[in-house]
């Protein structure tokens, strides 16, 4: 894989589940000086706030919500002693228990990578153009956060 | 000319389920011209544009309300993202689909 | 797989690699409330300090260092609002970029995921009885790590 | 009585390459004691006994001075620890294996 091909695995949202293990292999196979590596997995909770889940719909703004994605990848690699950075989301529905966002850093000092890591998933929820609607016994609703 | 403004989320539900908004702007219109027109077509959603609950981006960037548009640009509103998984102790609120 | 079996999968000290998929997904089985998985995943680093290494074996103290991972895990689970802790460490011979040590961390929220996570691997490196050996230029040495 | 030192680590280097230490003692002895008696063996090693760098477990507890001893203790030497990854700014010392 040449090294454009390679990075763009790096950041990418996707409808299809994805392997962990792949995903840190990604990260781990960029050096070997990386000594830890620090990983947020999101996943689809059956309770929001007081309601019962079933299951979820993620969208997202084609085009924006990868670029956003990069920047937040390039901005960790700018701003932290980390080596490598992976950052990837679902869209599409997804059933509870399943995996929805990842983020993936490998540094040579495990602070470093437990920071980034954190973050990278805080910043995501703040910029990437994502959406997400739950499915409730109330029907389907939008979801709007306020931190 | 005509801007045609992407809408996600729960805007396609409060803007009568469409994906895609067509709007009639005068030659050299801004941002905040776009949200006059949409605050007559939609009060509620004219409001939380307004607010900056919603945002416009013009070509994959946020845009503020002096940004001059053009046909040729790719407009879209942006209702409050709600990536990522739901691990904090946000409030939340509720548009139905 | 009984309460037991199951918990006793949570900490275990092995001499086989294994996959962070299957770990995390034994951490996420336990509840359909976790909505976060914190994980640390560290690795072996071809560099210590100003040495290359070749390669490491770790040894540990049978019986005692089994003790001392339960009682992270127990302690993890009393002072954070967490819902699953995994504690895993490797012994035997390591290859460079291999992985050694692997926590996982199940919570409603992230915060705390990533909280209880990083004070499991700072801990364990404090009181567990596992020794490293690098293999080295100048021949095989025990490490001696002062924080 | 006589009882049994695990040894781990560097330990089973520096004290000729066992990974057991037979050790008499009198009857209602101290981890003190034994620690006297590992000075007259190997002073190096007593020396770190003595500043805390190595640790005596007794039955899998980190032991203090004052433990007493029977010949059914499983007792160990446990040099610092070196578990996890090599992820921090450690300053690193070395005993040849």
């Amino acid at each position: 894989m040449s090294t454009v091909d390679a990075e763009a695995m790096l950041v990418r949202v996707q409808r299809e589940n994805f392997s962990i293990d792949e995903e840190i292999n990604r990260v781990r196979n960029r050096s070997t000086r990386i000594g830890g590596i620090a990983t947020f997995l999101g996943t689809a909770r059956d309770r929001s706030e007081d309601r019962d889940v079933s299951r979820m719909t993620f969208e997202y703004y084609e085009g924006m919500a990868q670029k956003k994605l990069r920047e937040i990848r390039d901005r960790a690699l700018q701003d932290f002693d980390v080596i490598e950075v992976l950052v990837l989301h679902r869209y599409g529905e997804i059933d509870i228990g399943e995996n929805i966002v990842l983020i993936v850093v490998g540094a040579m000092h495990r602070a470093d990578a437990f920071k980034a890591c954190k973050w990278c998933i805080d910043e995501l929820k703040q910029i990437t153009p994502i959406w997400k609607c739950e499915h409730t016994p109330d029907g389907q609703m939008w979801v709007e956060q306020h931190p | 000319m005509t801007v045609t403004v992407k809408l996600f989320g729960m805007l396609k539900t409060q803007l009568h389920h469409e994906s895609e908004l067509t709007v009639r702007l005068d030659q050299g219109c801004k941002v905040d011209d776009l949200i006059a027109a949409i605050q007559s077509m939609n009060p509620d959603v004219g409001d939380l544009l307004l607010k900056r609950k919603i945002l416009v981006s013009v070509n994959h960037h946020i845009a503020h309300g002096e940004t001059e548009l053009t046909s040729a640009d790719e407009i879209a509103l942006l209702p409050p993202f709600s990536g990522g998984s739901c691990t904090s102790g946000e409030r939340t609120s509720y548009v139905y689909r």
